[in-house]
């Protein structure tokens, strides 16, 4: 079990503040109820399910949340969001998290692991979706 | 000219503290109508009291203004002591010179508050000058009550207010009393069967000699004000005469064909004369109109019933009857309902027949059931291994509009883990759950015997979807304590589906004239203060229609809203505070603004005759039994033809003149 | 002949050519004619999701005021344009301050009120199903169709078509053209979508549970709107009586970001709720679902159409017009067998 | 005979006003006649017929304070006010003699029987009323039927008449009437010119007060059919009494704060329908035409015999506000045509 | 000792005095400048109260009372609410400055929102400074100070009917027709009594006639002169009407509006009358001013933009149903008059007001003609207390407009009459209009086109939409 400490709370979660500020979705109002994790076909996949990036992101914890690759597996299927009892979208949160990780420098080395010749076969929507996620 | 004396209290330092009560007392006695001020240390003190009495009588005042605190905190307390000294309460009035000046102008010159005091002192001199004295409105009691819902806290309130000796009028609109509890199998936390603990009471309830029970019967209409009711009550044909049937159980022994059981959620059948279960209250069947063949076209007749009916009561043309009854009480316990499976299609429901609702449960796991106790899934009659209960079904769930927590499913989710353990040994059962609320009286402990030895296992995260693969369901969630993504197949999924208002719930609220929340759950008239009592007067609550409710609670709710009504039974005739409207019948103009105005119906028509008799026409006139005094009807009037009494128009025009 | 504003998108015009082709021809024999809008650019393909990323919403905006200069409907065949113009659409509908940012900055004035339609929905709401059934000339003998959504018909609600996920307008649909429509659990799961690019094992994985729901629920086709999805289930499949994966790299695929997430010990639970480790019957217990059988992709291949393309056979097109025979996964054998075409056309292609 | 020339007049007026004198006469306001106080002599315009008010708004303002009162303790402080000296010296200058007459009625009512109102006599005796003969009449004047003509004096102090060559010819009526051109004196110069034809309007044939007046006496034609039959449409504004140069009906109302405000002297009317409403709650007026019946019977009844004064002056403004086209003239016409029908009622002595 | 604001407060007894309660009890400190008055409800609280408040010096007022939902009265707020939005849809038009009447709701836990409130209401107030143009308003004014005459303009045209020269309008094709039908009533019994338009006997304009006898119905004629609005006649004030018995009356579609208010307000039972609906192009607002033709200048405002040329509701309908003609395309002046007026400032609004108030001479001619100011007894003839003072000084014309435009608002028809009438030529038609507007913008109701429907201001919304409150 890790530990984490939260001192990053303080009176404002600048953290929690500019992830809201992103995305536009209320964090406050997530009971962590796991629907997402639950819902999400990617989960499987995901080093850290979705709520708790999410719980992550509560907690101010920027480094737990950035580090993950689950926001990259993300590919808003939007099931998450169909499933919120609180209707809340998380997709947009993984958005906003690849945009402020992207910020800094960090994201996936997609583009080695583009398959041979896929660029031809493929849809372009593949391509195009698949790129729009490295655009800071 | 009035006779008036101020009395400005110092509440010790409170008042005295920012105030220069001595000026006030000072300077009001030149108001106009004042013959008498006093300057005391702590007016609500007896001694104080005793003073302003005192002063009334030797002064022989007529009319008193008493500055000091909040009318809130002591307007009583002075109005008895001036009735006590012989005056009528409604000439006295408060000047609140504390919470509203003393308390939120701290300047220790006093020259604020003083100046304050003075205005307020001065506004409610002006306003006294115009008090008239308002007796209190005496209505009579018709000491006999309505109850509408037999389930268990009908039932219980209907009992307490009989036993007390008062007539009581109990309508159900299902054919037996009982209500959901009659479903249930057991009982938490005490896993007494509930068959045993309720059927008793639905017997003493149905012989009671102070109880009249209308079965299959709804609520028409409700008309008057507390305690003088009219209600109207139809009494759906049952195809058989109650007077004569002796509940001999022939016709359903003989009738030859089935429909699905309601009672059973429909996995059981019962006859097309039927009563819903055995234990049913009372015993006397009904015929199903919408299948039985002497109804439905085309089919051939039947009439094997009333061939094998003894005492011949059976009926086919019987037609729904009213009766209307005085009351004067109501006392509402119209229960709940829980969502249905259809509303989730992302667990299969209504489209996978083993995707059921906690109270389809209670009828596998109940003695009485269509299973006779065993637990059989629905589609194919096996044995489910694994059960998998998913919790907070649309409960917490905005997604699904409902915010608030069903609060009962916690409990009978652990007793549903329990009765499938007893019942099926070697089975499984898993339960997700978002948090468990067990703040109940042994409740916690009941939870942990379904985990710790009934091997319940709990994963705490949602489901996010129930589908079917390889003719198997699979349940696929959360369990966010491990982090992971769960899946697992389950013979039988059943969800523990919120708790909602009945169906027409809003319509009966509306005849009724109650409010209601958001949901249809009907509002209290306080929350905590007077939980079981509307805000119109003569009108209770009690039970699972003002939110969701355990037995216990229901029960208690049962009782309390009983009290109420016993306590309103307890005087011959019921006073009321006099501020109401009233009508000014020579200037009323009949347009009936009052009337769509009233938030009450308060307002009724009342005929104008000459001499001879004729009506010449209708104005306006307030039901005194009815009014509460908002005032809404008198602002509406154009012509100020209704006015307030306790807030005339002249005593408010007084105080804004004396600003 | 009616004619109704038809928005192709990019991959249409591309690698999903007979989509857009057997589209056109079929609506023509219907009377229906997609004029394609006489300018028009990417929709972006995936939605923007963050609220400040207005610029994205650009160019689905563009499309949509170029709609609206066509006659103020719009009609699409590929799902991905069809939820990011509903998306935007609905943005700048309701969301007066990017409205104004966005009209600003393309010196327009657009309010948000074109309408967006599927096919399906032109063929139901337009045509009309009824009418449809009368209008097939080829017996489709009851094929079974599995009709998969994917994700982007049926998510978010609001944009959805006919609301989300309880509709059956693709099962009806198919039953309009006489086949028999398969409502298979997957038929909203996601396929991978654009991870089709950078982590293919997952996609692998997803459409293959998808290929396979279908399957077992008895499907001899599945059809798809959207060329991605059509992509996805092709390549996820292993060629007939092989082991390799249709896709690209049939090798087994590693982690492309941090490489030991494929070991990493996983929670499992045996029936009698206890256990914690991995056990030999783990199956039986609570497991992810990393290794359910079934999940596994499907031993034998199933053929994925267009459901243009499908129309297009319904309404007696020669099946080169439909471009069957460019589908990875030839449909005609299935097709044959069920004697909905003639053999010799087959034989000759 | 005395004149004033038309130079004069201005030269008069302005001097008038220099000495604080205030000069009320015919302006003309958004294209309309009306009497006015005026601040200079070009503002005075004698073309019209006919102000649109009736001048008795000069010396019996539409509302006015009599008395302010202070609420004290146990005692209520009161303060009359207007009385002596309050008004300035007032020329009403080309009144016509309609309503000139009017005031006569309205003195009449005001100064009754020692029972005389202060504050109207404070401005009558301040007040001189200098009437110009009517050169023409118009389509609702009927002062000819009620025994006044253009140049009638009733109720005039001075009297102007036109001369063919513009001037006036002035004749003093009253004393104020000479005390005023004895006052001014060198405005006026001795002359000799002749009048300017005056036109008077046509006299109303079938109309004769008298008759009315006979027929109004019968106390058993107060129930006549004829009152319903004519003022059912009457809507009861009252606007008829306030521009009639002598209806006089006022009400006292208190206005002010708690401890201290005025009472006002206000125009009342008795065409509304709550003006003779007692504090029972009775109405003996409740229908409209009764009331109506009312204000015929108080111009040709009341005011001759209580006040034996004229009640109407035929100035037509009744007529011409009529919202309903109620015609005074047309009942007249009626009720003169009832009586020749059924002769004059002898009251028998009562027994 | 410099002016300090002097601010009424009405406040529901439950929510807001509570709330003021508890300010006091956690000693929470706020300007001394509100007086409270308690009432039990907002729903309470007449706009009377206010315009006495201003009468008796009040700088500015707060209302305030339980949040939407919690009335301990269920739906006393909601009540309240409708009528405030009218309240303030008036008070601004006549350019009372929006910060001087202030609506909040606070709880009886919100303190701090109380005391807030009375903070910021004190120091909008202050720096609006005192309220003088009301107060001062007593006293001064024409008639007021001692018989300089108010201005008095019936018409542009002095004399009454149509000068001799012009010729008359023709009668409608249909009024023969017309005569007919009412002869057949009068003839069967079916009525007693038909009102209707007819000519004068000594001067050329069209008046109301009464026709009892089936000989005389040759007396009924329509044309453009026919612009009154008979459905006055109809209530139970008109004694000497309902004498007669069971009356027909010949109505155009806008009277008919009219009266379908009287039947909201049940003053006339439907099968108590006949309706004999008349189709109607339009009428000249001044009869007085016609000179030949109905040119667009000088038809009645109400002409413009209407809707109602054939009558709905009538049980008998004369004419071909005919269109809106050209003159009768809107914007009518009035919507433009409306329109600049609320383009300007509320000191201009004020102003334009105060100078049209200022000449009111209180003859109450405004509410006699007016077919909806029915009442027996109006809140002007009542003095326990006296709401509305009577004397024609402005102060009192002001509150007498006021009132009279709030007792109209959500019930007025626009027919005009009042503006018609007034001889002080006081624009009421705006504000009547400008009320509708209101209502119609607010709660998507405009009078007179459903005799179901109930007046919007004694009926309510669960979400009605404001955006003043706070």
């Amino acid at each position: 079990m890790m530990k984490i400490s939260l001192d990053t709370i303080s009176e404002q979660n600048a953290f929690l503040d500019q992830v809201e500020r992103e995305s536009g979705e209320d964090l406050s109002r997530c009971y962590q109820c796991g629907n997402c994790s639950g819902s999400c076909p990617v989960s499987f996949a995901m080093e850290i399910p979705v709520s708790q990036v999410i719980r992550f992101v509560q907690l101010g914890q920027e480094r737990m949340a950035l580090q993950a690759n689950s926001m990259w597996l993300c590919v808003s299927c939007l099931q998450c969001q169909a499933r919120c009892p609180k209707c809340l979208d998380p997709s947009k949160v993984m958005e906003a998290l690849r945009r402020m990780s992207l910020r800094q420098g960090k994201g996936p080395v997609a583009l080695a692991q583009v398959p041979d010749g896929f660029l031809e076969r493929s849809p372009q929507q593949a391509v195009v979706a698949g790129f729009r996620k490295l655009i800071p | 000219m009035s006779k008036i004396g101020v009395f400005v209290c110092q509440c010790g330092n409170n008042i005295a503290g920012t105030v220069d009560t001595a000026k006030v007392a000072d300077e009001a006695k030149n108001l106009p109508g004042v013959v008498h001020t006093e300057n005391c240390r702590f007016l609500c003190s007896s001694p104080g009291q005793q003073l302003v009495k005192e002063i009334i009588k030797t002064n022989g005042l007529d009319k008193v203004v008493i500055a000091a605190c909040s009318p809130h905190m002591h307007e009583k307390t002075f109005r008895k002591a001036s009735e006590e000294a012989g005056l009528n309460p409604f000439q006295c009035e408060i000047a609140n010179i504390r919470e509203h000046c003393s308390w939120v102008h701290e300047d220790k010159t006093k020259v604020i508050g003083t100046e304050k005091s003075l205005d307020i002192t001065r506004m409610t001199v002006e306003r006294v000058r115009r008090n008239g004295p308002l007796d209190k409105i005496r209505v009579p009691v018709t000491k006999k009550a309505l109850v509408i819902g037999g389930g268990v806290a009908g039932i219980q309130a209907a009992l307490d207010i009989a036993e007390a000796g008062h007539e009581v009028i109990l309508v159900e609109k299902e054919p037996s009393i009982g209500g959901q509890m009659a479903k249930l199998s057991e009982t938490f936390p005490t896993m007494d069967c509930s068959q045993c603990i309720l059927t008793p009471k639905m017997v003493e309830a149905a012989h009671h000699p102070k109880i009249r029970l209308y079965t299959y019967s709804e609520v028409e209409s409700v008309e008057g004000y507390i305690g003088n009711f009219t209600v109207k009550i139809r009494k759906k044909a049952k195809s058989v005469i109650e007077e004569l049937c002796t509940e001999c159980g022939e016709c359903t022994a003989k009738c030859p064909f089935t429909a699905p059981n309601e009672f059973d959620s429909e996995m059981g059948k019962r006859k097309l004369i039927y009563i819903p279960f055995p234990q049913a209250v009372p015993a006397i069947p009904i015929i199903d109109r919408d299948h039985c063949p002497k109804y439905v076209k085309d089919k051939k007749k039947c009439g094997v019933c009333a061939k094998v009916c003894g005492p011949n009561c059976i009926d086919f043309d019987q037609e729904d009857t009213f009766v209307t009854e005085k009351v004067g009480a109501v006392l509402v316990a119209t229960g709940y309902e829980v969502m249905g499976v259809e509303r989730f299609p992302e667990f299969g429901g209504g489209r996978y027949k083993d995707v059921i609702t906690g109270l389809d449960f209670e009828r596998l796991a109940s003695a009485s059931g269509p299973t006779g106790g065993d637990i059989k899934r629905p589609s194919d009659g096996k044995v489910p291994n694994r059960v998998v209960f998913i919790e907070c079904s649309g409960s917490r769930d905005e997604s699904k509009g409902v915010a608030y927590c069903s609060n009962i499913c916690c409990m009978y989710t652990a007793k549903h883990a329990m009765l499938y353990k007893h019942k099926v040994h070697e089975g499984q059962s898993f339960i997700f759950y978002m948090d468990i609320r067990c703040g109940g009286k042994r409740y916690e402990e009941f939870h942990r015997r379904a985990v710790e030895h009934e091997g319940a296992v709990y994963l705490r995260g949602r489901v996010s979807r129930v589908y079917e693969r390889n003719g198997r369901l699979l349940v696929q969630g959360a369990d966010t304590l491990s982090g992971s993504q769960v899946e697992l197949e389950a013979d039988l999924v059943v969800l523990a589906t919120a708790v909602v208002p009945r169906i027409g719930a809003k319509d009966l609220a509306k005849r009724l004239g109650i409010s209601y929340d958001g949901y249809g759950f009907y509002n209290e008239y306080h929350p905590k203060l007077r939980p079981v009592e509307t805000a119109t007067a003569g009108i209770y609550l009690a039970g699972a229609c003002i939110g969701p409710v355990d037995i216990p609670t229901s029960v208690a709710q049962g009782s309390a809203a009983a009290s109420k009504v016993l306590a309103l039974f307890s005087n011959e005739e019921l006073s009321r505070e006099p501020v109401v409207a009233e009508v000014n019948t020579a200037t009323c103009n009949a347009c009936w603004d009052c009337e769509t105005a009233c938030p009450y119906h308060a307002i009724q028509r009342e005929a104008v005759k000459d001499r001879a008799g004729n009506v010449l026409r209708y104005v306006a006139k307030v039901n005194e039994g009815v009014c509460v005094g908002c005032g809404v009807c008198v602002a509406a009037c154009h012509s100020k033809t209704i006015d307030l009494r306790g807030y005339t128009d002249a005593q408010i025009y007084a105080a804004i003149c004396a600003l | 002949m009616t004619s109704i504003p038809y928005y192709p998108g990019c991959t249409l015009n591309t690698v999903a050519k007979p989509f857009d082709l057997s589209a056109r021809r079929s609506l023509k024999l219907l009377g229906i004619e997609l004029a394609e809008l006489a300018q028009w650019n990417c929709c972006g393909a995936s939605f923007p999701l963050t609220p400040n990323n207005i610029i994205g919403l650009t160019g689905p905006t563009n499309v949509l005021i170029q709609s609206q200069k066509a006659g103020g409907t719009v009609s699409t065949l590929c799902s991905f344009c069809y939820n990011t113009l509903r998306r935007t659409n609905q943005v700048i509908k309701e969301d007066e301050g990017r409205r104004t940012v966005i009209n600003d900055f393309l010196g327009t004035s657009y309010e948000g009120d074109v309408e967006v339609v599927h096919l399906l929905e032109v063929l139901r709401d337009r045509l009309g199903f009824s009418e449809l059934k009368k209008r097939v000339t080829r017996n489709l003998k009851k094929l079974k169709v599995g009709a998969y959504y994917g994700c982007t018909l049926l998510r978010p609600k609001s944009a959805a078509i006919d609301g989300g996920e309880t509709t059956r307008i693709f099962e009806e649909f198919l039953e309009a053209i006489g086949c028999e429509a398969i409502e298979f659990p997957n038929r909203g799961e996601c396929c991978g979508s654009h991870l089709a690019m950078s982590n293919e094992e997952v996609v692998v994985r997803l459409s293959g549970a998808v290929v396979a729901s279908a399957q077992a629920f008895g499907a001899e086709l599945v059809t798809t709107t959207c060329p991605l999805c059509f992509y996805n289930l092709e390549r996820s499949q292993k060629a007939q009586g092989s082991d390799t994966l249709l896709a690209t790299r049939s090798e087994a695929v590693s982690d492309p970001l941090h490489g030991d997430w494929l070991s990493r010990p996983r929670q499992c639970l045996s029936p009698s709720g206890r256990g914690q480790t991995p056990r030999a019957d783990a199956g039986k217990g609570v497991s992810p679902p990393m290794r359910e059988e079934g999940d596994q992709t499907p031993g034998a291949t199933l053929p994925v159409l267009y459901f243009t393309q499908l129309l297009g056979l319904a309404l007696g097109l020669p099946e080169e017009e439909l471009g069957l025979g460019e589908n990875l996964i030839d449909p005609r054998p299935v097709l044959r067998a069920k004697g909905i075409v003639r053999e010799q056309l087959v034989a000759s292609s | 005979m005395k004149l004033l020339t038309r130079q004069h007049l201005d030269r008069w007026v302005e001097a008038m006003l220099a000495e604080k004198v205030r000069v009320v006469g015919p302006v003309t306001r958004a294209g309309q006649p009306v009497y006015a106080p005026v601040d200079r002599a070009s503002a005075l315009d004698f073309s019209q017929v006919i102000g649109r008010n009736s001048i008795k708004d000069f010396l019996f303002p539409q509302t006015e304070p009599v008395m302010l009162y202070t609420i004290k303790k146990s005692s209520v402080e009161m303060k009359d006010v207007g009385g002596a000296g309050q008004w300035p010296d007032t020329v009403l200058l080309g009144s016509r003699a309609c309503d000139a007459a009017g005031i006569a009625a309205l003195r009449s009512v005001f100064v009754w029987q020692g029972e005389d109102d202060p504050l109207f006599l404070d401005r009558y005796e301040r007040t001189t009323v200098v009437t110009l003969a009517c050169a023409r009449g118009d389509r609702s004047c009927f002062c000819t039927s009620v025994g006044l003509a253009p140049d009638a004096t009733e109720g005039s102090d001075l009297l102007l008449r036109e001369t063919v060559a513009g001037n006036f010819a002035v004749e003093p009526v009253t004393d104020k009437g000479e005390k005023l051109v004895a006052r001014w004196a060198s405005h006026f110069e001795e002359g000799s010119e002749s009048f300017r034809p005056v036109v008077p309007p046509p006299v109303i044939e079938t109309s004769d007060v008298e008759k009315i007046l006979a027929w109004l006496s019968d106390p058993s034609h107060y129930q006549d059919a004829v009152w319903a039959e004519h003022a059912a449409k009457c809507l009861g504004c009252g606007a008829c009494t306030y521009v009639c140069p002598t209806c006089h009906c006022f009400d006292l109302t208190d206005e002010g704060g708690a401890f201290q405000g005025e009472r006002r002297k206000n125009w009342d009317a008795c065409q509304f329908d709550h003006f003779a409403a007692h504090a029972s709650g009775h109405n003996p007026r409740s229908l409209q035409s009764q009331r109506w019946r009312n204000r015929f019977m108080c111009k040709f009844h009341f005011y001759p015999t209580k006040f034996s004064a004229k009640g109407c002056v035929g100035c037509g403004r009744c007529i011409r506000v009529c919202y309903v086209g109620l015609d005074i003239a047309e009942m007249m016409e009626k009720v003169s045509g009832l009586a020749e029908a059924n002769p004059r009622h002898q009251p028998s002595a009562i027994s | 000792m410099s002016w300090e604001p002097k601010i009424v407060a009405f406040v529901c007894n439950w929510c807001t005095y509570a709330g003021a309660d508890l300010a006091g009890v956690t000693r929470t400190q706020y300007r001394p400048n509100v007086r409270l008055i308690r009432v039990p409800c907002t729903g309470r609280v007449d706009p009377l109260f206010i315009i006495k408040a201003f009468e008796q010096g009040a700088d500015g007022v707060l209302i305030s009372g339980c949040h939407p939902g919690d009335c301990h009265y269920i739906s006393g707020n909601l009540h309240a609410k409708r009528r405030w939005i009218f309240f303030k849809g008036l008070t601004d038009f006549v350019g009372i400055e929006p910060e001087r009447i202030q609506y909040a709701w606070v709880s009886a836990s919100e303190a701090n929102k109380w005391a807030k409130m009375v903070d910021q209401a004190t120091e909008t107030i202050r720096g609006l400074g005192p309220f003088t143009k009301y107060h001062a308003l007593k006293g001064t004014g024409t008639a007021a100070n001692g018989g300089a005459c108010p201005l008095l303009v019936w018409s542009e045209a002095w004399q009454p009917g149509i000068p001799d020269e012009v010729p008359l309008p023709e009668d409608a094709p249909f009024v023969p027709a017309l005569r007919e039908k009412a002869r057949e009533l009068l003839e069967k019994g079916e009525v007693k009594v038909v009102i209707g338009y007819g000519w004068a006997k000594r001067q050329r304009r069209i008046v109301p006639v009464f026709i009892t006898e089936p000989g005389d119905v040759s007396r009924l004629v329509f044309n453009p002169l026919c612009v009154n609005n008979l459905s006055v006649y109809l209530p139970r004030k008109q004694g000497d009407i309902a004498k007669l018995g069971k009356p027909a009356i010949v109505a155009k579609g806008c009277d008919i509006k009219t009266i379908t208010v009287l039947l909201q307000e049940e003053q006339i039972g439907r099968d108590g009358i006949v309706i004999l609906g008349v189709s109607c192009s339009g009428v000249i607002y001044r009869q007085e001013l016609w000179a030949g033709k109905a040119a667009p200048d000088l038809l009645a405002p109400k002409c413009i933009g209407c809707d109602v040329q054939t009558p709905r509701l009538a049980d008998h309908v004369v004419g071909e149903p005919v269109a809106r003609s050209v003159e009768q395309q809107g914007p009518s002046e009035v919507q433009r008059q409306i329109e600049a007026l609320d383009r300007k400032s509320p000191g201009e609004r004020w102003d334009f007001w105060a100078e049209h108030f200022d000449r009111c001479i209180k003859c109450y001619a405004c509410s006699q003609v007016c077919p909806l100011c029915y009442c027996d007894r109006c809140i002007t003839e009542k003095n326990n207390p006296q709401w509305v003072e009577t004397s024609a000084h402005p102060q009192g014309n002001f509150s007498w407009n006021l009132v009279r435009a709030i007792h109209l608002a959500g019930r007025c028809t626009y027919c005009g009459e009042c503006d018609r009438v007034c001889p002080a030529n006081i624009p009421l038609n705006l504000i009547n209009r400008k009320l509708a507007v209101v209502s119609e913008e607010a709660f998507d109701y405009r009078s007179g086109y459903d005799e179901k429907a109930h007046p919007p201001m004694v009926v309510y919304h669960p979400d009605d939409k404001e955006n003043f409150i706070r």
